[in-house]
């Protein structure tokens, strides 16, 4: 590769004293363009404000949870003042662009104003958007301050499990699960829910996107979302977090309906679960099998060989479950008899302690759960 | 000529350089002071490193229901802390025997260096057997238990550096008596010497956080 | 005198001892400029620290398991 | 004042020797230690894995042109996604920003005769193509598939082909830490004598920011890969949920180097901006100390923010707020450069190079991708946001919009110096035009898409579809546009190449630029600087005389110099 060291352009030869361009004021142009720009952010500004933005922001003219309405707000403040921003910059990037463009005539060694600096524009520019940022600041802590505490007691907690690649739904006093491949999950209009939020295997994340939250269902971590369903409807669920092949597919349906109709289709499971003859004859299980079954199932979560209560792995320890004087009751607070122990088994437990998934995420066989509270109940 | 002189702010870094070291070879001072910025940074880079994987043992551990965890129904043991107090000074020991070694480089003294050298490196080389010992006897594994995990990666990579710092010196003892190593020309036993240091400081959080804490 | 208590006197001697000397060359080199001094100036201390905590342990005070 | 003077001689005697001239082919264009001929070569590598990681990026969009998913298998398509983030982001735009630009600009700018440890900055690009040849190879063994963050528990189902990723990412991670040690040390040590801090050129100030994070950020990423690849290979237990461990920790443990590398990316493109726009505005920078202040806060705070990628994701929610509101502090610094960049437009003359078309290109799309990144700071929107194609949308306008607008800035502006020819304009502004219009076809969609529902690495979109009917139209169309960037790509490389022998020969300073690279022949001898410049005011100062002293333009071929010391110009010559 040749080196030219020859004949350098014109625009290198500095005359010691060059050309400057004058320019007086800001001149009219500018003020000009300021006007257009500010009538443009007005008008983005009315739209947001006032115009449907249903498009962007799905259910933002009906909030579909006491949340949604406040999670948009937020949204069209930012909107306003970024689109504004955006509007300015690029505006008075384009109107310099054309207006201080060269010109064929100009002499080579012609520049622009030498401006180096202006700190009473530089501190106006710097402050504002502090300003701007701290009220944002505190409008978004209000909102995370409703999200966090807002919504009152919970009238119904119910949990979702998520699964490579479904949900799984689990009502307070429904034996079995609901899974989200072949029924939607229903939720009661008008009333404060829990859900409790957890995954069997990797991280997923539950999401409605009319309801605006999303929380991630993280293995060994039991997060929740709580918010009151103000509006009845047919809502999709979608995993956000990638959840490996499938992912794309891991879809629910969430169905809100009154209070009735959603006690109704619970009843309706309920029965639909006693008629599956869920009641378990305990009668003759093996504590030898009942001991493998705990190894392959239960180890996971609970220490094998069974430990005292309190050396908790996931869940408790589960040695002398049946006699332990500081722990007389279950942590169904029942008394623990086999019937008690089975009911833990078939229908999970959610509490303070953690969460145990049901006997359908634990493939549970009525034989495995009789065998199970035999070994259990032999602990001594 | 004082306004002359006083034209040339001396900002630029090696006009600095050089009015430190105006007696000695200027190229040699330049390049020691860049290596010696270089070798600082390093060792910062390193001090994220281990930051990293003690953030996250802090991590697992606050987040445990129980700690030492219990694995298969037992509770893992706590560690021997008389031992590690032990070998603990066996290694602070053998920084302060580094510094002894530079500071009689620095006063031409080689016999004495040689020998606090040579002490240095024994002590480095003790401190690897009392961690081979350690491993030996601690009764955790390393996949068992994120103790075990914290435990052994952490410590582990810090016998690690221990270990290349053994063969550092050694390297070290071997150039200084073939006169790699000059009166004023010895940045390679500098940069020994704080590296020893900061293998030791490393050494100081490691043990108080899986000893004493 | 159990195993534990040898290691233990041996660390609480060994502690004095490098911990002391650590401080003195401290106080020696305190004069000194540059980076390199300053650094080791700074590793010097906290190894000081160190040997306070390998004191501590030795007397028990630290690391004590019930 | 005798002193003064004397400092001044050992100021020459240390820095004026000049190494001889290596030879023969190996030394000169392989292991050579010259880190103009390292930037090529980071440069061309760069660019080639571009091209891959790009074709990646394009079967990804055509997959999307059906809701069912018009060309591959889901597995194929989370690979594919998989490669183009972690490609694009470890093995294109850091070893292309800070590894060529900043290795073939940044000496030249403080009138360096090269960096600090030209040996360790071999080595780290060295170790840049065995990385990415590891990266590579992963594919034959599956390839892994949970995205460029690859989260446990998901990404050990990779099996090797993950911890193959994690080797790359951990080997080329360490190549960054040793660029970012030895950018420090050089910036720190080898400016040319009254180079101050406030003279420097504003690109070298964002070569230094971004060394710093590049120093004790990747070491993080380093630890995080490492405890994932001990977990894939040995099963120990670090982010195991069953086993006691965390995955929310490997989430920490990543995000708290893969926020700063967001930056490490986008602040050498400030700094090109910062070059750019007042050498074809024909006047002084706007506010430099602001914009060099900023890029020292953008990358100070850069460590304090990461968790704002975790909102959702198990983090404890009191320790959402801290971290919102310090992410919501980055804003100001950012805030100030753009406002400034817009200022320096203002009254002068504009001359309106492929280079300045990417500039202000990069001002109207980084402002957007900024604004849309205050969207997902705050908390409660975060909530809805996250994982979405909104999410795509906003890093792509930073990083598409931003970095790789500000890569394509710095090619046109330096290749005359890099070659001794200039490339053409016409195809340059063509590729510009190409670029602009297809970057925001390609990304302003996705952001009605994501609020809208639709989440990303969706392999599919059926059941978005059923509710959304326009969802195919958009997907569709974006594609389209992504083939713009295509072609604007193509374009350049064609013009790179082509330039090299036909391009219009340069001389020494084709723009009228005034930092020093512009003082020495195109392209540079070896040694870069045959007397070390001395600096007298700041680098942007057109209304002035150029502030330097010691330059010379006529250098003859190259001189057997050996190690011997140049000739100590006296007093009365240096003060003048």
């Amino acid at each position: 590769m040749r080196r030219h060291t020859g004949e350098a352009s014109l625009a290198q030869r500095y005359s010691p004293h060059p050309k400057q361009v004058r320019v007086q004021g800001l001149g009219r142009g500018f003020w000009l363009v300021t006007a257009l720009l500010t009538l443009l952010s007005l008008g983005t500004t009315y739209y947001y404000l006032f115009g449907s933005i249903d498009w962007i922001m799905p259910g933002a003219s009906h909030p579909v949870a006491d949340r949604a309405s406040d999670v948009d707000g937020l949204f069209k403040f930012m909107a306003v003042f970024g689109t504004a921003i955006l509007i300015y910059v690029s505006g008075y990037v384009i109107y310099f662009g054309i207006e201080f463009r060269a010109r064929p005539t100009d002499p080579p060694d012609l520049v622009g104003v030498p401006v180096h600096d202006a700190p009473k524009l530089e501190l106006w520019w710097t402050v504002l958007p502090t300003i701007l940022l701290a009220v944002l600041t505190a409008l978004s802590i209000n909102v995370w301050y409703k999200i966090q505490f807002g919504t009152g007691a919970p009238a119904l907690t119910m949990e979702v499990v998520g699964h490579q690649f479904y949900f799984e739904y689990r009502y307070p006093g429904l034996k079995t699960s609901v899974f989200s491949k072949t029924e939607p999950m229903h939720l009661p209009l008008g009333v404060p829910v829990r859900i409790l939020i957890t995954s069997a295997d990797v991280i997923h994340q539950f999401w409605v996107p009319e309801i605006r939250l999303k929380q991630a269902a993280v293995p060994g971590l039991v997060q929740n979302l709580n918010y009151t369903p103000l509006r009845a409807g047919t809502y999709d669920i979608a995993c956000s977090e990638f959840c490996g092949p499938d992912h794309s597919v891991m879809h629910g349906q969430l169905i809100i309906e009154p209070v009735a109709d959603f006690n109704k289709w619970l009843e309706g499971q309920k029965k639909a679960a006693a008629s599956a003859g869920a009641t378990v004859n305990l009668a003759n299980g093996s504590a030898d099998a009942g001991k493998a079954t705990f190894a392959q199932k239960c180890a996971a979560c609970h220490n094998n060989p069974p430990t005292p209560f309190d050396q908790k792995l996931v869940g408790p320890g589960l040695a002398k479950i049946t006699d332990d004087p500081a722990h007389p009751t279950l942590v169904t607070g029942k008394p623990p008899t086999p019937a008690n122990i089975a009911d833990i088994l078939q229908n999970g437990f959610t509490g303070p302690i953690g969460t145990m998934p049901n006997r359908q995420a634990n493939a549970l066989s009525d034989k495995d759960i009789a065998d199970l509270v035999a070994y259990l109940t032999s602990l001594k | 000529m004082a306004t002359a002189a006083a034209a040339i702010p001396h900002g630029g870094g090696h006009a600095e350089v050089a009015a430190r070291y105006h007696d000695v070879d200027p190229v040699y001072a330049e390049t020691r002071d860049l290596r010696l910025l270089g070798f600082v940074l390093f060792l910062l880079s390193d001090c994220i490193l281990f930051g990293a994987f003690i953030f996250a043992y802090i991590y697992l551990r606050v987040s445990a229901p129980a700690w030492p965890p219990f694995v298969g129904g037992h509770q893992l043991p706590w560690f021997d802390t008389s031992f590690a107090a032990f070998n603990s000074i066996v290694l602070f020991g053998s920084g302060v025997t580094m510094h002894f070694a530079l500071e009689n480089w620095k006063h031409l003294n080689k016999r004495k260096f040689n020998m606090w050298l040579i002490a240095t490196i024994i002590l480095g080389i003790g401190f690897l057997l009392g961690q081979a010992h350690e491993y030996s006897v601690v009764g955790i594994s390393w996949a068992g238990s994120t103790m075990g995990a914290s435990f052994f990666t952490l410590t582990g990579m810090h016998g690690f550096h221990v270990f290349v710092g053994v063969c550092f010196l050694t390297t070290l003892a071997i150039q200084a008596n073939r006169g790699v190593y000059t009166g004023s020309k010895y940045f390679g036993l500098t940069a020994g010497t704080l590296y020893w240091h900061f293998v030791d400081v490393i050494w100081v959080a490691l043990f108080f956080l899986f000893y004493l804490w | 005198m159990t195993e534990a208590a040898i290691e233990k006197g041996a660390a609480l001697a060994g502690a004095l001892v490098v911990g002391i000397t650590a401080v003195i060359q401290l106080k020696n080199d305190w004069a000194a400029r540059g980076i390199d001094a300053s650094v080791t100036k700074i590793l010097l201390g906290l190894m000081a620290l160190g040997c306070v905590l390998a004191l501590l342990a030795a007397v028990n005070v630290l690391g004590a398991r019930a | 004042m005798h002193a003064g003077t004397t400092t001044t001689h050992d100021a020459h005697d240390v820095h004026d020797h000049i190494h001889p001239a290596p030879e023969g082919f190996i030394r000169k264009y392989v292991f050579s230690l010259d880190h103009k001929v390292i930037g090529f070569q980071y440069f061309f590598t760069g660019l080639f894995l571009l091209l891959i990681a790009g074709s990646f990026a394009e079967l990804v969009r055509l997959q999307l042109t059906k809701p069912e998913g018009a060309i591959m298998s889901h597995n194929a398509y989370n690979e594919m996604f998989t490669m183009h983030g972690t490609a694009m982001v470890w093995m294109v735009l850091i070893p292309l920003v800070t590894g060529a630009i900043g290795n073939f600009v940044m000496p030249l700018q403080i009138g360096a005769r090269d960096v600090a440890f030209p040996w360790l900055n071999m080595a780290s690009f060295w170790i840049f193509p065995i990385a990415a040849l590891i990266l590579f190879s992963s594919m034959l063994f599956g390839g892994p598939h949970a995205g460029w963050t690859e989260y446990p528990p998901i990404s050990l189902a990779d099996g090797t082909a993950g911890a193959l990723w994690c080797m790359a990412i951990f080997v080329i991670g360490i190549s960054s830490t040793m660029t970012g040690l030895n950018f420090m040390v050089t910036i720190i040590k080898m400016r040319a004598p009254g180079m101050t801090w406030t003279r420097m050129p504003l690109f070298v100030w964002a070569t230094f920011a971004t060394a710093l994070m590049n120093m004790f950020a990747t070491v993080a990423l380093s630890a995080a890969t490492g405890a994932l690849f001990i977990e894939h290979v040995f099963n120990v237990p670090f982010f195991d949920a069953s086993r006691g461990g965390s995955p929310v920790l490997f989430e920490h443990m990543f995000w708290f180097y893969s926020h700063p590398a967001v930056y490490i990316f986008i602040i050498p493109a400030f700094g090109v901006v910062s070059e750019v726009l007042p050498v074809f505005a024909r006047k002084p920078i706007f506010g430099y100390k602001m914009i060099a202040f900023s890029s020292m806060a953008i990358s100070i705070l850069a460590f304090t923010v990461w968790a704002h990628h975790m909102f959702p994701s198990g983090l404890a929610p009191w320790l959402q707020l801290p971290f919102m509101i310090l992410t919501y502090a980055i804003g100001i610094p950012t805030g100030i450069k753009v406002f400034s960049w817009m200022a320096t437009l203002w009254g002068g003359r504009i001359h309106y190079t492929t280079a300045m078309l990417y500039a202000m290109g990069f001002l109207i799309t980084f402002t957007f991708g900024g604004i849309t990144g205050v969207f997902l700071a705050s908390v409660p929107v975060d909530l809805h946001m996250h994982g979405t194609y909104f999410v795509v949308g906003h890093f792509h306008y930073v990083v598409a919009g931003g970095a790789v607008m500000g890569f394509l800035a710095a090619i046109p502006y330096w290749y005359p110096k890099a070659t001794g020819r200039m490339m053409s304009e016409r195809i340059g502004q063509l590729s510009f035009w190409l670029f602009f219009i297809g970057l925001n076809g390609t990304f302003l969609p996705m952001h009605w898409l994501g609020l809208e529902g639709m989440p990303r690495r969706y392999a599919s979109y059926i059941d978005f579809a059923k509710s959304n009917p326009d969802a195919q139209f958009w997907n569709t169309f974006e594609t389209a546009m992504s083939f713009l960037m295509v072609a604007s790509v193509g374009l350049l490389v064609f013009n790179v190449l082509w330039s090299i022998k036909h391009g219009k020969v340069a001389g020494i300073n084709p723009w009228g630029a005034r930092t020093l690279e512009w003082t020495i022949s195109s392209p540079p001898p070896y040694y870069n600087f045959k007397k070390l410049p001395e600096v007298y005011g700041r680098p942007y100062d057109y209304d002035r005389p150029l502030p330097y002293k010691n330059t010379d333009n006529e250098l003859d071929e190259y001189p057997e110099y050996g190690r011997v010391l140049m000739p100590i110009p006296t007093p009365a010559a240096v003060g003048a």
